[in-house]
């Protein structure tokens, strides 16, 4: 039960974090707040007893993205102008997707009980077949770079595709041939 | 008993809940760095959506040890994981666009962008010379 | 980037102890939290590091662009890589089994899994090391007038 | 050296041949007319033959080729389909020597891309003919449609493109919007979309969804001119005269009646038609087309313009003919296919004359010019009788047919509108034959006949409308074997 | 694996039993060493021997799945569900030649106008980018996990954006920046009903999802995982009204990524669509009951007509016909949403022939693009006297949009027009007709202007492009005629993939253990 609460308090938290972000105009204001939240739903990872992934999080979202961030409002502007339309259609969007969503989760298994789909059909075996036939103990790296070691490589792709794409867009060139693209100097 | 009800969804609702604003604050809002943190927050709402039926009460990480018993599911963790990667490789591949549309425009606010060509149709391409010789 | 000598000076001893950090972190993967993902990440920032408080151009003779520009598909290709030998030895596409010298279609093979994960692992962490320095090398060298660096 | 179905093939495929022939040669201007002609008379001995193995009881067939389950391209010979690949081949011959003195007297710019489109649309006007199914017309259709747009926006100057605007867009819009989902909706319902003696769709449809068929098809047809639909006719009148005579005589609205016919005979059969009497609207919409249309050509100045309007009632004769119902008015449309040919290409041929001579457009121009140009407006006036119907011209048999029909079931609605338009057609054509002879000139216009090509081409139809009426066996015998008679 | 290859020596049995992980490691492998050679020539041949093999890789496994009905490849050596799995059948198969042989046929072309259009240092991270956009879409076509599919989904949008940023001028760094948002979205929604699929189902595998979802039923869980896949796939299909980053993307994007990206991209998420709605959903909802098929018949109407309008106002010819992509792909979900074979095999027809079509076209819009400078409607003034071929070819193609008897066009419209009767909805048969006869308008226009009009300016010195381009325009405009009136190969293939599908939805692709 105290997992339960712990994850509780902190859900709340990252909620609140979340209402300071949407309202937050000044831009370093909103990267650092989105830095704590990122160590916040680290912690929720981590009650949700998914270390690996908190480990990740708190490095990527909290380390890379901030730095990224805060990189790119170096090089632009640092403050969120006054929307000039009325927020109703991305009001209505929300609503929509929050109501799906809703409709969707009334019916879906009550948080930690083991006799859920998930923690009774594939998700068992791994944990099962890990050390038998990998000989792994932390099953994370095991389902990562074995059984779903396809996944994986999709993402190491993923990530160069990313990597190749922002030194087309960012490195600088060698020689001034910008004429290609106007309204740059 | 409702105590116990709110707990077993209390999960559900604080994804949805992020879902919604992050999705709020990328059509709402005009600033393209705001856009991207609540796309990035629309993303992490999904890692709650996916750990959150992993989670086994009173179990332990999916690291195999003795003594221990019940672990929790490792498979969304490593979904998870992926998804992590692919939301950060989205996001400074983004901020690289808003890097080079500030440079561009002198703006990063959607609004001032469109005003300068209705919905980028109108405007005129008298200086896109190509680099190459097209004769 | 004139700081007093102590940062420095706390800055050259931290980094290797990142860095071994970052080893530690790839190769105990299989028994704790962990891997090439979060290795890489954490040599990035070690290197990150190094350029905030050493400038971005010591940085960059260190560790020049254009090798970590390579890491990038080289990550891939390591990672591929394995597959397809996994292929030319005549099993799937990844699948480890077969990469030990007495290889038993029925049998599990801890050895060859345990390299295959390895070997893959490098590949992740190559890319993401690569990838992460190369993406601040491309900001930190886009400065908002004159490049300072270079 | 072929065998039969080869021919059949080679036949629809000559013009196809000859076009790219021209294409290949276009930079000597006598080479290619030279290829247009002997392609032209190449076609129709090709289609004499054809006609030959018909008439010995051969029944050629190509085909068919599957494009895909349940649509196929497939050619075969039947009267229809042959007295109308008769026709065109025959006019396309004269046509082309008129085209050569045509284009040559007046300069026309882009003659090559002329010659091509025209052995194009010829190729599309012999897949019409010889279509074994409503797919492979409708596919031939639309060749014939897109062949003749350019011709229409030959001229390419701003009233061209207006015109061909229309043109394309009531051809085209007709047959995508309401024959195409016609036929796909004929094949949804009977499975197939051969064309069958007595029709496909007995007991396949009910009557509701026979009568919306029977409107889908003969409003989709809308190189038929029925009205409302008929104004891409006045429209195309800015194209070449030559391209007009196609137009109105060889291919376009004989296509359009043609397929008209055939729908009604092969698909519907006349015997369904008759029974549920779910066509009987045809009837009134073919009447009102010929008086209206007949009314409005009173009323033009421009010549081209009131024999535009003349061709749009005259093509109802043939669907009026049609909607009878009877096999003896079956018949005369057939016949008043061929003749409203051969004599609307007549007067085209005139127009086009006096165009090239006198460079005058307009009736009230026309003042004694009869006598400066004898034998153009001889030929007009041969033309004209053939129009009303007056023999011994071979507009007389085809009204002949259609009457006998009309009153052997006592529809006296078609009678009426017979009669009346006779009326009308020659108070629209006689004034121009009047002023042409009779009125003295005001001007003194010092201008000759139109060149030999254009005498030769123009003497040639006169004859033959004559002809046609002497000697119509071979067209009357075709046209009987198509209903049975 | 099959009786008809056990002839062949071992090693290449050995070799056609990987086909299916190589026709996806090869593109990946082949991005990885063309981003590291400096010469943008070498990158563009290695590319262009790896566009050459993919389709040869994607007709043997159409001829694997003609024989053996269902192809299934363990990733890793795991067997599904543990593992990943590449299942084929006759649907995949299908896509996978389709995006195969677009990309062999962009490739000769590409050559020319990415010399042209990309600067010299980036042309081999570009043609990079190519190859993953490429192993993502092949890579999204022939999985058999969903999780799977979402990372080549990303993989291929990455890849995209940054191809749109490389566009001509600023206008595509905004292009590239709407799409990243509005392509992140899709893809997060379609996560989050996988996720929901995967908390019922516990599972990631297609057809064990398949099997479970049938035990499980109509819960709402399912219901709204279906509406959020639906949703966030139908944002990458560009169905109307999620189709605003659609325009732009390929206004402004370099020629190549627009050539490529407007017959493959869409393509694949619709065939994802159909996976899921079909196979997936298919044993375990009424697929004709669902009045979700209803909005998705209205949003298929609406693109139509509406996308099919916006096209006629366009005044640059590149986004006309983007717009113009938007209402063809409405065709193909209309075709879908019968729920019949006839019309799904229209949809998937469809696939192809607008493929063929809008390949040929923007080709030929590339190549006017080359020698004007801009395509907007001013500048094409007259050329179809100056550039002959292309123009013709242009109006070819056009011809096949406009679906003229004896195209491929023809082709789709017969199928979708007889599902509309045979399922007795005829008026949708005319409204199919009306929306493609809007095409007429717009590619008049083209002609018009072309043809009407006297060239000025660029357009005087205008000639038709090398050989190299024309030769893949002609043989698309060939292709679109010859599969117009010989659609055996398509049309069939169409149906058999559509059989395919409709038997994977009785629950027949098979259960995994």
């Amino acid at each position: 039960m105290s997992e339960a609460l712990i994850n509780t308090v902190l859900l709340s938290l990252l909620a609140c974090i979340t209402i300071g972000i949407v309202r937050t105009r000044n831009l370093f204001g909103v990267v650092v707040l989105s830095g704590i939240y990122s160590l916040l739903i680290a912690s929720v990872m981590m009650v949700l007893d998914a270390v690996d992934v908190a480990m990740t999080e708190a490095s990527v979202g909290a380390g890379m993205s901030t730095v990224l961030l805060l990189g790119t409002l170096y090089l632009t502007k640092g403050h969120e102008m006054k929307a000039f339309k009325p927020p109703l259609l991305p009001l209505f969007v929300a609503i929509g997707v929050g109501a799906m969503l809703v409709y969707g989760t009334i019916d879906l298994p009550p948080f930690g009980a083991a006799d859920q789909p998930v923690n009774q059909h594939v998700g068992p075996d791994y944990l099962a077949r890990s050390k038998p036939e990998t000989g792994i103990p932390n099953v994370v790296t095991s389902v990562l770079a074995s059984y779903r070691g396809f996944d994986t490589l999709g993402e190491t792709t993923v990530v160069f595709t990313a990597g190749i794409g922002i030194l087309m867009l960012l490195r600088r060139r060698r020689k001034k041939d910008d004429t290609l693209r106007e309204g740059e100097k | 008993m409702i105590f116990e009800e709110f707990i077993n969804y209390y999960n559900y609702f604080i994804t949805l809940f992020l879902m919604s604003s992050g999705l709020y604050i990328v059509v709402a809002r005009g600033n393209m760095v705001k856009k991207l943190v609540g796309l990035g927050l629309f993303q992490t709402s999904v890692y709650l959506l996916y750990l959150s039926p992993g989670k086994i009460l009173g179990g332990t990480p999916p690291i195999l040890a003795e003594g221990y018993e019940v672990y929790s599911n490792p498979l969304p963790h490593v979904l998870i994981l992926t998804a992590i990667v692919v939301g950060v490789a989205t996001l400074g591949l983004g901020l690289a666009l808003v890097v080079r549309i500030h440079e561009a425009y002198g703006t990063i606010e959607e609004d001032e962008i469109f005003s300068k060509g209705d919905d980028l149709q109108e405007e005129d391409n008298k200086n896109s010379t190509l680099p190459g010789d097209a004769k | 980037m004139r700081l007093d000598a102590i940062l420095r000076i706390v800055t050259k001893m931290l980094i290797p102890f990142m860095l071994i950090f970052a080893l530690y972190v790839h190769f105990h993967g299989d028994f704790s939290p962990g891997g090439g993902f979060q290795a890489g990440v954490v040599i990035a920032a070690a290197v990150v590091f190094h350029a905030l408080v050493f400038g971005l151009y010591p940085t960059q003779k260190i560790v020049p662009p254009r090798l970590v520009t390579l890491m990038m598909p080289a990550g891939v290709i390591i990672y591929a890589g394995v597959g397809f030998l996994t292929l030319y030895l005549g099993e799937n596409f990844l699948d480890y089994d077969v990469l030990s010298h007495n290889h038993h279609p029925e049998k599990p093979n801890y050895h060859a899994q345990e390299r295959g994960v390895l070997w893959v692992e490098v590949g992740v962490l190559t890319t993401v090391a690569g990838t992460m320095i190369s993406i601040f090398y491309a900001f930190a060298g886009r400065g908002k007038g004159e490049d300072k660096t270079k | 050296m072929f065998n039969v179905d080869e021919l059949l093939l080679l036949t629809i495929f000559i013009p196809l041949i000859g076009g790219v022939g021209i294409a290949l040669l276009g930079r000597y201007p006598n080479i290619r007319e030279c290829i247009t002609l002997i392609t032209a008379i190449i076609l129709w001995t090709q289609v004499v033959n054809v006609y030959d193995y018909f008439q010995g009881g051969i029944i050629p067939k190509a085909g068919p080729y599957e494009v895909l389950p349940g649509l196929e391209l497939a050619f075969n010979v039947e009267p229809l389909g042959m007295l109308f690949a008769f026709i065109a081949s025959t006019l396309w011959i004269i046509n082309s020597i008129y085209s050569i003195g045509y284009m040559r007297g007046n300069n026309e710019p882009r003659q090559t891309n002329f010659y091509i489109c025209f052995a194009v649309s010829l190729f599309g006007v012999m897949g019409i003919a010889f279509s074994a199914n409503l797919f492979t017309l409708f596919l031939f259709y639309e060749v014939l449609t897109l062949a003749t747009y350019p011709l229409v926006t030959h001229k390419a100057d701003e009233n061209a493109k207006k015109g061909g605007r229309i043109y394309l867009m009531i051809l085209l819009g007709t047959s995508m919007l309401l024959l195409l989902p016609a036929i796909i909706w004929t094949g949804a319902l009977a499975g197939t979309l051969d064309f069958v003696p007595g029709g496909i769709l007995q007991d396949k449809a009910p009557y509701a969804v026979l009568v919306l068929l029977s409107l889908l098809f003969m409003f989709g047809i809308g190189k038929a001119a029925l009205m409302p639909f008929h104004f891409w006719l006045p429209a195309a009148m800015v194209a070449p005269t030559p391209v007009s005579a196609l137009l109105h005589a060889v291919a376009v609205v004989k296509a359009g009646v043609f397929s008209v016919v055939k729908i009604v005979v092969y698909i519907f059969g006349i015997d369904l038609l008759a029974e549920t009497g779910s066509a009987d609207w045809l009837l009134y919409a073919a009447g009102f087309t010929v008086i209206v249309a007949s009314l409005v050509a009173l009323r033009q100045d421009n010549l081209k313009k009131r024999l535009a309007y003349s061709t749009v009632s005259q093509l109802s004769y043939v669907i009026l003919a049609a909607a009878i119902l009877t096999p003896i008015s079956a018949v005369g449309a057939a016949m008043h296919i061929a003749a409203h040919a051969i004599s609307k290409i007549t007067l085209f041929f005139a127009a086009g004359s006096i165009y090239t001579a006198a460079h005058k457009t307009e009736i009230s121009q026309l003042d004694g010019i009869g006598w400066k140009m004898p034998i153009t407006m001889a030929a007009f006036t041969i033309g004209a009788l053939s129009m009303i119907g007056v023999p011994p011209t071979a507009g007389f048999l085809g009204k002949w047919f259609m009457l006998q029909g009309a009153v052997s079931t006592q529809q006296w609605v078609a009678v009426g509108v017979i009669v009346l338009s006779t009326l009308l057609n020659t108070a629209y054509f006689l004034p121009i034959i009047y002023r042409a002879f009779l009125v003295p000139p005001k001007e003194t216009g010092d201008h000759g006949e139109a060149p030999l090509p254009i005498l030769i081409a123009i003497s040639l139809t006169a004859l033959g409308t004559i002809l046609l009426f002497i000697f119509p066996d071979a067209a009357l015998d075709l046209a009987k074997q198509m209903v049975g008679l | 694996m099959s009786a008809s290859v056990s002839s062949l020596s071992p090693a290449i049995l050995n070799l056609i039993e990987h086909l299916p992980a190589l026709q996806v490691a090869i593109p990946m492998l082949g991005a990885a060493f063309v981003a590291m050679m400096r010469n943008g020539l070498l990158a563009w041949f290695v590319s262009l021997i790896i566009s050459l093999l993919m389709p040869i890789i994607a007709l043997f496994l159409l001829h694997e799945t003609f024989v053996n009905g269902i192809v299934s490849y363990a990733l890793g050596g795991w067997a599904p569900p543990v593992g990943i799995e590449y299942r084929v059948d006759v649907a995949n198969a299908f896509v996978l030649v389709i995006v195969s042989v677009m990309a062999a046929i962009t490739l000769p072309y590409a050559r020319k106008v990415v010399a042209l259009e990309i600067a010299e240092e980036n042309r081999s991270w570009f043609y990079s980018m190519y190859l993953l956009c490429l192993c993502g879409l092949l890579g999204i076509a022939i999985t058999g996990d969903a999780f799977n599919a979402f990372v080549f989904l990303e993989v291929s949008s990455l890849s995209t954006y940054a191809m749109i940023a490389m566009g001509r001028d600023r206008r595509a760094l905004v292009a590239a920046y709407q799409y990243l948002i509005m392509g992140t979205i899709g893809a997060t929604l379609y996560v989050v009903g996988v996720g929901l699929l995967y908390v019922m189902t516990g599972t990631l595998n297609f057809a064990d999802m398949a099997v479970r979802l049938k035990e499980i039923e109509e819960t709402r869980p399912i219901l709204a995982a279906l509406s959020f896949i639906t949703v966030g796939l139908s944002l990458k299909i560009a169905l109307f009204p999620l189709h605003k980053w659609l325009p732009n993307a390929y206004a402004y994007s370099p020629t190549m990524a627009t050539v490529f990206l407007a017959s493959t991209a869409t393509k694949v998420a619709i065939y994802l669509l159909i996976r899921f709605v079909y196979t997936i959903y298919g044993p375990s909802l009424e697929l004709v009951e669902t009045s979700a098929v209803t909005v998705f018949v209205i949003l298929s109407l609406a693109a139509m007509f509406i996308a099919s309008f916006a096209a006629c106002f366009q005044k640059n010819i590149e986004r006309m016909l983007a717009f113009s992509s938007v209402a063809q792909i409405g065709y193909i979900t209309l075709g879908i949403s019968f729920a019949v074979k006839t019309g799904l095999t229209g949809g998937l027809v469809h696939l192809v022939n607008h493929a063929f079509m809008k390949g040929a076209l923007f080709m030929c819009t590339g190549a006017m693009m080359m020698r004007l400078g801009n395509v907007k409607l001013q500048a094409v003034e007259g050329i179809g006297r100056t550039m002959p071929i292309t123009m013709g070819l242009f109006v070819a193609a056009g011809l096949s949009l406009i679906g003229v008897p004896g195209t491929v066009g023809f082709v789709s419209k017969w199928y979708l027009a007889l599902a509309a009767f045979e399922t007795g909805q005829s008026w949708l048969a005319f409204a199919i007709m009306a929306s493609s006869f809007i095409a007429v308008v717009y590619i008049g226009r083209i002609v018009e202007i072309a043809y009407f009009r006297e060239p000025k300016g660029a357009a005087l010195l205008a000639k038709d492009p090398p050989p190299s381009m024309i030769l893949p325009m002609i043989i698309l405009v060939v292709a679109c005629f010859y599969f117009g009136i010989q659609a055996d190969l398509t049309a069939k293939t169409a149906e058999l993939a559509a059989d395919a599908f409709l038997s994977s939805a009785q629950g027949t692709w098979g259960a995994v253990q």
